[in-house]
């Protein structure tokens, strides 16, 4: 039932609120969580390159929405997440979930941001308006969030 | 036992390849084991397996430990701990 | 800061995100609820009015908001309620927040349509397919949704 | 003691008055003391305003007890439980 692409491509996230509307049914709640890229302040960055694992992260993600789905009653759900160069101000992620109760949907999103956040394998590379590319480091926090959800 | 190896993120610039397929000798039975039979191979493979906790790895696609066995034709992945999302 | 927005005219979810996008600057997480008005199961309906109490609906959402903006480091908010009659699939509300921290935002949007259900003086009478309208009853869930986050 | 009185939704509805400017007895102090006014004008506003349990209020746009006291030229009104969002 799900929805999940992977890819370079950028998405429209009207277009998917009207793709999941039609998929859902008669559903009363959609929660979206929409990922941009940050300028930040400390050392600014200009954009991000997003690389991940073609393949199992497909698998990844479609286990991860099997879940939210075995815990909701959710009646559609989309996922959709870039990879390759981004510009601040672009769209990373987005994250869209169908259900008859407004609560379903919102935690249904939740879960599934946090999950993709330690659970889907994708990599960051910022690249500073001066000097090298970094790999972002692994927050804690991030599996703290995921760790909620046991 | 031949396997495919790929490395992501910094371990494939590191390493300078993305993917590989390499027959490491008999006694490379685990993760573990090929993680010290790939560290011997050059400078960019010690350094980028230097420290196993910065390093995760997956057989199959499937997340795996560093005591995880090998099997002939697996596809094994080696990368940093994942920022998505 | 916040925006909020009731009254008939029926909006654009896309078009908020980007003026959301706009007001918050260098937000990385965006979150939002869609409400619509479902058709249900057992007595469809095909269409919803919503009444409100024009000045105090907008002072008890203006609270909400910076409530909200208290808890969270939020750094964008808007709120959209519809009132009139809206069809069955029609857009009832939105509720979008943009922060640094994507906890903050889903936390956030989902204080506010908690606290909207039971805070802002809103009823809404259903239109069933066949016979009279009649008035939604609170529900007593509402309540509960709300008195979570005291 | 001047008041404006509002009406929403089933109230508005059963009394057939969106809003009326009301000036009650001296002794109406309280919300309560207006709803028992109100009741006694009529088969409308008794039948609206029979269950205190399913009728809420606001005084000047804030929501109120029964208890709460009147002022002159306050805009009082009566709604069921919210059911927005």
């Amino acid at each position: 039932m799900a929805f999940i692409r992977v890819g370079p491509e950028d998405f429209d996230p009207a277009a998917e609120v009207v793709a999941l509307q039609a998929e859902a049914g008669d559903a009363g709640a959609i929660a979206t969580f929409l990922g941009i890229v940050r300028r930040g302040q400390d050392k600014p960055i200009e954009a991000m390159t997003l690389e991940h694992y073609p393949g199992m992260t497909e698998r990844a993600i479609a286990r991860m929405v099997a879940e939210a789905e075995s815990r909701w009653p959710l009646s559609g759900c989309r996922v959709i997440h870039r990879t390759g160069r981004i510009p601040v101000g672009g769209r990373i992620v987005l994250v869209l979930t169908a259900s008859r109760h407004r609560q379903a949907a919102l935690e249904a999103t939740s879960f599934l941001i946090d999950w993709l956040k330690v659970g889907a394998p994708f990599w960051k590379k910022e690249h500073p308006e001066a000097g090298e590319g970094r790999w972002v480091e692994a927050r804690p926090a991030d599996d703290a969030a995921a760790g909620r959800w046991h | 036992m031949k396997l495919q190896v790929l490395y992501f993120a910094w371990l494939r610039e590191r390493i300078g390849l993305a993917e590989e397929r390499v027959e490491p000798p008999q006694e490379v039975a685990s993760v573990a084991d090929l993680v010290g039979w790939l560290r011997s191979r050059g400078a960019g493979y010690a350094e980028a397996l230097a420290d196993p906790g910065r390093v995760r790895c997956a057989i199959n696609q499937e997340f795996a430990t560093l005591g995880a066995a090998l099997a002939h034709g697996d596809e094994v992945a080696f990368f940093p701990p994942i920022t998505g999302g």
